[in-house]
């Protein structure tokens, strides 16, 4: 692995172990809030990897600064953080409706935490 | 020029004052001491900062922005931490003593926010 | 009264709008009457929440505070240095205790900025108001003598105004 | 001439709709059913007419996938099936009225209705134009059937339903249908033709499989080990068993083999491969070990079903034979076996209604209160075993005489041993019967056509209407040795192919 | 306006939903929601009318230029598609105003037509695009409403089966927004059209190939192929009767045609068959989801999990068909996608019947049905024939096509296991029906049949299984030509 | 917190330059960063914050929550019309060249009236969101 | 200039980082939640000057005003346990 | 810098199990997160993620913990087959960015295309001089259009399960389950 793609990629795997890192917390852990939080870290992190690739070195955010002259300005690509934009969006979204379905669940077997409402049920399930 | 150096030399105060009160913020003993080092980051950090950049600008309208920024920040500041410390006190961490009555060492209230539910 | 109020801080925010949009530098009729539809709307949710008084927009005070606030800053200045000092110490010497001030201003808003100023100053902080006795944490007990307080007191029992309803 | 195929189909389900609306006077219910039969048969005669003439009447009902037709078409063979199940529906008809009257049998009108339905499907699967057509009353028929079975609606039902779905549609899914989705793979066509589809198309190792796919995946021929439906089916009422189990769902499925063998592989395409000799053996050996099992049953519904497996085989096999002989002794072992054993049936069920007696061994002295039937069973037995003066006689000849062509005369001998042990355990009903001793002074059985009201339980005489019509199946079966032209002509234009 | 009909396909459920939550009445809110999907119906049809006649429609969004703007593109594949979405929306939609009275409560039925609209919308937006983020966005406006939805059910045990979608449809979503980013990075444009142009040239990439991936794991995790299907059986058991019909039959649809769409559409199938051996992955899971979910059904007690798992094995079935790599093969995938819908559409219906009048769907709740509700029972016993494949159902339609596509490519022992595997499929239906018929009624009351506003929709469902199973070579025929585009790629 | 001086006061102050923050940001979208959504997002907070200080109730006599859940539906309608909008003007769904006889006239209104329509919206979800939570406890208790 | 005010931001976020993981306190975390706020703010507004772009600056008063309304919320959660808790009498403090 | 900081947030997720310092530590990281994205010159990015992340979304949090307590249990067993996963997709994402274009380089594929046309003509074709919002209101409006449904689509979600009367307890086995 040559020191060049270490320097031009330390930014993708640096994200890529922040993405995992949410991962893992989603899908190893028991308790439903912490599973959601999870999976905003995870979703954040899948957002840093938009807004790396939409990166240009030595550019700056898109907006015009004098729109019909400036040839020579880089700019970065608006296109990811239109798209992240969104999906932020979207993530909001999501985390709401799965904290309101964290509550209802909290009330219906009062705990959040996945193996003691397995046990309910399956509790539940013997007797019934 | 002149207001270059000067921009130059608020802007080192200000970081000063922030890497301290950071610094505070991890060598004081309790919660209650180390809002006095988060204070100096809110005010003199900030507001050197702020200032250096309003004197590196000149007057104009990001001067106004920056200001405002400021005069938000000195605003605000003093109300949360009144609000942090107040929860403290209620949520019953003792404060960190001298006199050291053994149960002063701000971790006695491990249970961390044990007020709610 | 409230009217009043709402029209001054209607001004101040019709104000701010147009030093906030300047640099954008389009100031065209459309940004303006948008700025006068927003200044109006806040000003207006404001008002039917109650919260546009005396208290939220205190423009009688704006003179006096001329004043005031270079001296709150000088205060705020020196008081970053003794804490600076206390950090940067090889060990760190504190004295920490709780003290309890007796403030003389006549108002809510009066208390306000002087429990905020005390906060503000690193060193001291508000941890407690009730009616006119402030609870103050200091981070050094000894240097504490309450001069200093006192006569942050009293200038903002000054600040407050003579006539006070 | 057309019209006449779509009203072989429709009047079965048209009739079923008026027993449907009818089902609340039983009279009127059953008088429709008897009409429709009649007036069905009379329709087939029709189609029969205009077939022997030469005309191949064809029509399309729909093509539900591009290339796939449900398509009518009327060719001997399937005249001849029609012919027999529409004539022996009006029989069967009669008989019911007195059998479920005279049992007491619960939801008479589903049983008229499905009756109906199945008698459709039959219709279906007789005048299939295609594999896909013929496939699909199939199992239509299947699930027509099913609710006669469970007739009862006892535990024990269910559990022969299970069996009776299961087998059937179990084969017909994994090796039927496999089977002929691979004739359209491979023939992009499954249009039934003479002299068969598949000569040219398909390598000559793999004619035995897929022989062997339609043989075994045709479950309604029974052919070992898929004949387990068979003897588990018997706890449907007897007219179901009579009709569908001696007669029309057993045959629907031999004459599926037949009709396969002879318009989609080809006689003489199946001679030329040999693909058939293993299921030659396959059949004789079921023809062998249903006789067998028959002797070891009791239980007189039980005994006829495994004489029923051994029967059917004697069809296959003269399929497989692949020879104009065998096929035409394959189809008139159809005619003579469905009259044969319908009679049996008959005879069967009108003894449990007169005497409540199922099993062999309590038939001791029984024939000399119902002369009559015991003497229609003897005649049926005849039919079975293939002794003149009944008709059965021509299909075994038949049969004989296609094995020695096909050179296999080992086949000759099974077939003569079979002969000899379905003698066997036939004739000792009616040697019972008639000779046996009464075990006690159970004599309460009425004699046949016993007139109401003889003594207090006169209601459980045999009924009228189920003595005439096994009257009428054993007439059949002399009549079929002295004049079997109709279907012979019949068969030897389906092996002039 | 007939040109502006891709985006009034979407825009119109779409619209309404908000509308809903101005309307404070339950049956004002249906009645809205029922024109809504009534008319996207409508639209559908005349789509794919028009597309049959006419080849692809491009509608490009606020008038940019495909791959500047957002482009709606239609094809026979998805106009199919569409058609299969609203048919079903628009039966249970009708089916639903009966249904969701009984089980929901009545301040939230507003809010349950907004959120089946949404799904709806939500569902044709995912089909109709042409642009992969486009995909994302409606993808997700199905996925929250259908949480939601399916969190409606009576049981508690509602919660923890949505909840469980959500994290695993959540997750789905995340890679396919990785799958989505990495396809971009290499080619610059986000139109599908337009990435099917530009991905030959980077075909060896690493990125692609794990782009490739990201995007297989979460189309499987959405369509539930085995074994990420957890979250399926739980979610269809205890969400409302309506809701089930219609996620069944739409949902997993949906995701198998953005599994198609993007894997030989867009990547192509050179790409997925040649380089990326999509065939040989999938033959493996296609054929144990088909095999195991069956003997699992089997075992169920509750009929709606019952069906659950059959549908995890039918989507088995459709895999199956991608993983023969033929065009009949694909054609068996594309005829099922439309012919399971009908067939669930109309099992999970009857049960909804069931549920309406007896209050459970469990097994032995159902006993002694076949007299006392025998519309219901009919439905199910003829939906659950078209399950196993009987000929003259649209389930033997599918099985023909696979079977054939199996044979074409000599892998009998496939058809074989296919065939058995639809015996199984006979065993768990049979279960129900015996049940239905042979046990007595256990209670004293009386239990009557369903109402007809219940009936109609699900007979009308039926009808449509026995209609197209007689005639299927319409069917046949569009999804043949969609099979034939799918593996021509998209630029043809 | 309403006996809380220090925080009720310093609410009081903030609130309406809150909003009138959040309303520029909406309207300035065009030239900084921000936008409808953003703004929405802020305008909620300053409720979320009025609410924390003075209490849910107190605030839900000012914005109640009907006026909430019509706003998240009415955003939906005000951004889905603009495109019924443009349809209806000849143009494609979302072409706000139709808007007016100058293209970029009819682009610029046409995105003012989809980012109010998002602001509306995400305003509307945000709040009534916040509500529902904050809200739970009292009611089931 | 600016960089070096910014590299000490970046240091200072370090240490008040060290002090919203080691806690002990939930107000330690709170206290170091805010001070990171802050920072941001300041961070976003000198980041503005390095790439001599102003729009930052719109984004570091967004940020301020976000922060402190986490806070209050934040402190609100540890007092009450409820976000919505007002009028009800709550537990008095002195 | 701020890349490490977000990696000593993550991990201490991880480790943390009061779920009030979880949620403060994701508003951390939320907040942190924007910072990366200035700095990466997503400004409106920035803006909204930390008016969501670390705003709106803190409090929605903190909302739920206030119903929902806020302990999380130890986990029972260290999990294997998560771990495998993680390690894997991570493996699969590392291996696939291996000849990815490298970080920040005008000249990859990325920044051309689409996005060189909504730099060049966006202000001729909008006249609107922030090219994020050309695109978002424009160019990719209905995107946004959707963006602004799926917001609504969860209000929706959040009121079917939160609003209205609270007293229905779901039953422990409602009438989908076994009799
Ligand atoms: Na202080
Ligand atoms: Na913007």
């Amino acid at each position: 692995m040559s020191l060049d793609l270490l320097v031009s990629h330390y930014n993708y795997w640096v994200v890529i172990f922040l993405m995992m890192v949410g991962f893992y917390i989603l899908i190893s852990r028991g308790n439903l809030i912490k599973k959601i939080v999870g999976l905003n870290v995870f979703q954040t992190s899948v957002f840093m990897l938009y807004i790396s690739m939409s990166k240009v070195s030595a550019g700056t955010p898109p907006i015009l600064v004098d729109p019909y002259g400036e040839a020579d300005v880089l700019f970065s690509n608006p296109l990811p953080h239109v798209l992240i934009l969104t999906a932020i969006v979207v993530g909001i979204a999501t985390t709401s409706v799965g904290l309101a379905l964290a509550v209802r669940i909290k009330e219906a077997y009062g705990t959040i935490e996945e193996d003691e409402i397995n046990a309910i049920e399956a509790r539940t399930e013997a007797t019934g | 020029m002149v207001a270059e150096v000067v921009a130059w030399a608020l802007l080192m105060a200000g970081a000063f004052f922030l890497v301290t009160g950071a610094l505070g913020m991890v060598r004081l003993p309790d919660v209650f001491t180390r809002m006095h080092a988060a204070g100096m980051t809110d005010t003199m950090g900030a507001g050197l900062i702020l200032a250096g950049m309003c004197v590196y600008s000149g007057a104009n309208f990001e001067t106004v922005r920056l200001l405002l920024i400021l005069g938000f920040l000195w605003f605000t500041s003093p109300i949360a931490t009144h609000a942090t410390a107040k929860a403290a006190l209620s949520g019953g961490v003792r404060p960190f003593t001298l006199a050291g009555d053994g149960s002063g060492d701000g971790r006695t209230a491990e249970r961390e926010g044990g007020a709610p539910s | 009264m409230t009217s009043n109020r709402a029209v001054w801080l209607w001004a101040i925010l019709v104000a701010i709008w147009l030093l906030l949009s300047e640099q954008t530098q389009h100031l065209e009729l459309l940004f303006i009457l948008f700025g006068l539809t927003t200044c109006t709307v806040a000003v207006r949710v404001c008002v039917r929440m109650g919260v546009v008084d005396r208290e939220s927009v205190p423009v009688h005070l704006a003179g006096r505070a001329v004043l005031y606030t270079p001296w709150l800053i000088w205060e705020v200045f020196k008081s970053n240095l003794r804490v600076a000092r206390i950090i940067l110490a090889p060990r760190i010497r504190v004295d920490p205790s709780i003290v309890h001030f007796r403030a003389s201003q006549r108002t809510d808003l009066g208390r306000f900025i002087y429990a905020n100023s005390i906060t503000l100053t690193p060193g001291t902080v508000t941890t407690g108001i009730v009616a006119d006795d402030l609870e103050v944490h200091a981070i050094v007990q000894t240097e504490i003598d309450g001069s200093e307080e006192n006569d942050m007191n009293r200038r903002v029992t000054a600040l407050e105004g003579e006539r006070e309803g | 001439m057309t019209t006449y195929l779509l009203l072989a189909m429709a009047v079965p389900v048209v009739g079923a709709g008026f027993i449907a609306l009818l089902r609340r006077s039983p009279n009127a219910r059953e008088a429709a059913s008897l009409v429709t039969a009649g007036a069905l048969f009379a329709i087939v005669l029709r189609i029969h007419g205009a077939v022997s003439g030469g005309a191949r009447p064809e029509v399309v009902l729909a093509e539900p996938l591009p290339g796939i037709r449900i398509a009518l078409e009327a060719e001997p063979l399937g005249v001849l099936f029609a012919l027999i199940a529409s004539f022996l529906w009006i029989v069967t008809t009669a008989y019911s009225i007195g059998y479920m009257r005279g049992h007491h049998e619960k939801n008479q009108t589903r049983f008229y209705l499905f009756f109906a339905f199945a008698i459709a499907s039959v219709m279906g699967v007789a005048f299939a134009g295609n594999l896909f057509t013929l496939f699909a009353f199939y199992e239509v028929l299947s699930l027509a059937t099913f609710p006669l079975v469970t007739h009862a609606g006892t535990e024990k039902a269910k559990r022969a339903g299970r069996v009776y779905l299961g087998v059937l549609f179990s084969t017909s899914v994994v090796f039927q249908l496999l089977g002929i989705i691979w004739v359209y793979a491979i023939a992009g066509t499954v249009d039934f033709e003479p002299g068969g589809i598949l000569r040219g198309n398909v390598a000559a190792g793999l004619v035995p499989v897929l022989l062997g796919l339609f043989v075994f995946g045709i479950g309604k021929a029974a052919v070992m080990p898929f004949h387990r439906w068979l003897p588990a089916a018997m706890v449907a009422p007897t007219p179901v068993s009579a009709l569908l189990h001696a007669v029309a769902v057993v045959k629907a499925g031999v004459f599926a083999v037949l009709k396969i063998t002879v318009y989609v592989f080809g006689i003489e395409f199946v001679a030329e491969t040999g693909a058939s000799v293993w299921l030659m053996w396959a059949a004789a050996a079921t023809i062998i070990l249903g006789s067998l099992v028959a002797f070891t049953r009791d239980n007189l519904k039980a005994r006829l079903a495994y004489s029923t497996v051994s029967q059917l085989s004697y069809v296959v096999l003269g399929a497989m034979l692949a020879n104009g002989l065998g096929v035409i002794g394959s189809g008139m072992h159809i005619a003579m076996h469905a009259f044969g054993k319908i009679t049996l049936f008959f005879c069967a069920g009108a003894i449990m209604v007169a005497a409540h007696k199922s099993e062999v061994s309590q038939l001791n002295g029984l024939g000399r209160t119902m002369p009559v039937t015991f003497a229609a069973f003897l005649i049926g037995t005849l039919s079975i075993v293939g002794l003149p003066p009944t008709g059965g006689a021509w299909s075994k000849w038949f049969l004989g005489v296609g094995s020695v062509e096909a050179g296999q005369t080992g086949l000759v001998a099974v077939l003569m041993l079979s002969s000899l042990l379905s003698l066997a355990y036939l004739l000792e009903i009616p040697v019972r019967g008639f000779f046996g001793k009464e075990a006690g002074g159970h004599g309460e059985a009425n004699g046949d056509g016993g007139a109401p009201g003889h003594d207090d339980h006169a209601h459980h005489g045999a009924p009228a209407w189920s003595v005439a019509a096994i009257a009428v199946t054993a007439a059949a079966c002399v009549a079929l040795f002295v004049y079997p032209e109709p279907f012979y002509r019949l068969m030897t234009m389906v092996a002039g192919q | 306006m007939s040109a502006h009909l891709p985006v009034l396909q979407v825009v119109v459920p779409l619209l309404a939903a908000p509308f809903c939550l101005f309307l404070r009445r339950g049956r004002a809110a249906w009645g809205l929601a029922v024109l809504a999907s009534l008319a996207s119906w409508v639209i559908a049809l005349a789509l794919l009318r028009r597309v049959l006649a006419e080849g692809v429609l491009s509608y490009a969004i606020g008038d940019w230029v495909p791959p500047i703007g957002i482009e709606y593109r239609v094809d026979v594949v998805n106009a199919w598609v569409l058609l299969i979405v609203s048919t079903i929306g628009a039966a249970v939609s009708l089916y639903a105003g009966t249904s969701v009275e009984r089980e929901v409560e009545a301040p939230r039925i507003p809010l349950f037509y907004a959120a089946y609209l949404l799904c709806l919308s939500g569902l044709l937006g995912i089909t109709i695009t042409g642009d992969v983020f486009n995909v994302f966005v409606f993808l997700e406006i199905s996925s929250l409403s259908a949480y939601a939805l399916i969190a409606l059910g009576q049981a508690r045990r509602a919660l923890t089966s949505a909840f469980r979608y959500l994290i695993m449809g959540s997750v789905g979503a995340t890679f396919i927004v990785i799958g989505i980013g990495l396809l971009y990075v290499m080619t610059g444009t986000l139109n599908m059209a337009d990435l099917a142009q530009l991905l030959p040239g980077v075909w060896d990439s690493n990125t692609v190939k794990v782009a490739y991936g990201f995007l297989a794991v979460g189309f499987c995790l959405k369509l539930a192929l085995f074994p990420l299907h957890l979250w399926l059986p739980n979610a269809y058991t205890y969400a409302p009767s309506a809701v089930t019909a219609f996620m069944a039959s739409t949902a997993t649809k949906v995701a198998v045609y953005m599994l198609l769409r993007f894997f030989l559409s867009i990547f192509g199938a050179p790409f997925s068959f040649g380089v990326m051996a999509l065939d040989r992955v999938l033959l493996p899971l296609a054929l144990v989801a088909i095999v195991s979910m069956s003997l699992v059904a089997v075992f169920q007690v509750n009929a709606k999990r019952l069906l659950a798992y059959s549908s995890v094995a039918q989507i088995g079935y459709m895999i199956l068909g991608l993983s023969f790599a033929t065009a009949t093969g694909l054609t068996a995938t594309v005829l099922h996608l439309f012919n399971h819908a009908l067939m669930k559409g109309a099992l999970f219906m009857a049960l909804g019947c069931v549920m309406y009048r007896v209050g459970s769907v469990h097994i032995n709740a159902m006993a002694g049905l076949g007299r006392r509700m025998p519309w219901t029972m009919g439905a199910f016993v003829v939906g659950g024939l078209s399950l196993v494949g009987v000929p003259l159902t649209v389930g033997f339609v599918s099985k023909w096509y696979l079977i054939l596509a199996a044979l074409e490519r000599g892998w009998w022992p496939v058809a074989v296991l296919v065939l058995l595997a639809s015996l199984l499929a006979l065993v768990y239906v049979w279960r129900v029906v015996e049940v239905a018929y042979f046990r007595e009624f256990p209670g004293e009351e009386e239990t009557r049949e369903a109402p007809w506003t219940l009936l109609g929709p699900t007979w009308a469902l039926v009808a449509l299984n026995l209609y197209f199973g007689i005639d299927a070579a319409r069917t046949a025929d569009i999804a043949r030509r969609a099979a034939e585009v799918l593996m021509a790629g998209i630029g043809s | 917190m309403r006996e809380e001086v220090i925080v009720r006061v310093g609410a009081k102050v903030l609130a309406p330059f809150i909003i009138t923050f959040g309303l520029y940001v909406h309207f300035h979208g065009d030239y900084s960063p921000g936008g409808g959504f953003q703004a929405g997002v802020i305008l909620a907070a300053a409720i979320a914050l009025l609410a924390l200080v003075y209490g849910l109730d107190a605030v839900q006599r000012v914005v109640t929550p009907r006026f909430v859940r019509a706003c998240a539906a009415l955003g939906v309608i005000i951004f889905a019309g603009v495109g019924v909008v443009t349809m209806i003007l000849g143009h494609n769904y979302l072409g706000y060249n139709a808007l007016a006889h100058d293209p970029k006239h009819g682009q610029h209104y046409g995105i003012l009236g989809v980012e109010l329509g998002v602001l509306v919206t995400v305003f509307g979800v945000m709040v009534s969101v916040f509500y529902l939570f904050a809200g739970r406890r009292g009611r089931t208790q | 200039m600016f960089a070096v005010t910014a590299a000490a931001l970046l240091v200072a976020m370090c240490l008040a980082m060290c002090r919203a993981l080691l806690g002990p306190t939930a107000y330690d975390r709170v206290l170091a939640l805010n001070n990171i706020g802050t920072k941001t703010v300041v961070l976003l507004a000198v980041l503005g000057f390095l790439n001599g772009r102003p729009h930052f600056l719109d984004l570091a008063i967004a940020y301020a005003l976000i922060n402190f309304i986490g806070t209050i919320a934040v402190l609100k959660y540890i007092e009450y346990g409820d976000l919505g808790a007002g009028s009800r009498p709550g537990r008095e403090t002195n | 810098m701020l890349l490490t900081l977000l990696a000593a947030a993550g991990l201490a997720l991880l480790k943390v199990r009061n779920l009030f310092a979880v949620v403060m530590l994701a508003g951390i990281y939320s907040l942190l997160s924007a910072g990366l994205f200035t700095v990466m010159d997503a400004v409106d990015v920035a803006f909204t993620e930390a008016a969501v992340g670390a705003g709106i979304s803190t409090v929605l949090f903190l909302g739920a913990l206030a119903l929902c307590g806020h302990h999380e249990n130890k986990p029972g067993h260290t999990p294997l087959l998560p771990l495998v996963v993680v390690l894997l997709t991570g493996g699969a994402l590392v291996w696939g960015t291996m000849d990815m274009p490298g970080f920040g380089d005008p000249a990859n594929p990325i920044h051309h295309h689409v996005a060189d046309h909504y730099l060049e003509e966006s202000y001729s074709e909008i006249g609107i001089p922030n090219v994020v919002t050309s695109v978002l209101a424009s160019y990719r409006g209905y995107d946004t259009m959707g963006e602004t449904t799926v917001v609504f689509a969860a209000a929706v979600g959040v009121m079917i399960l939160l609003a209205g009367r609270l007293g229905r307890r779901p039953r422990p086995e409602g009438k989908g389950g076994s009799g």
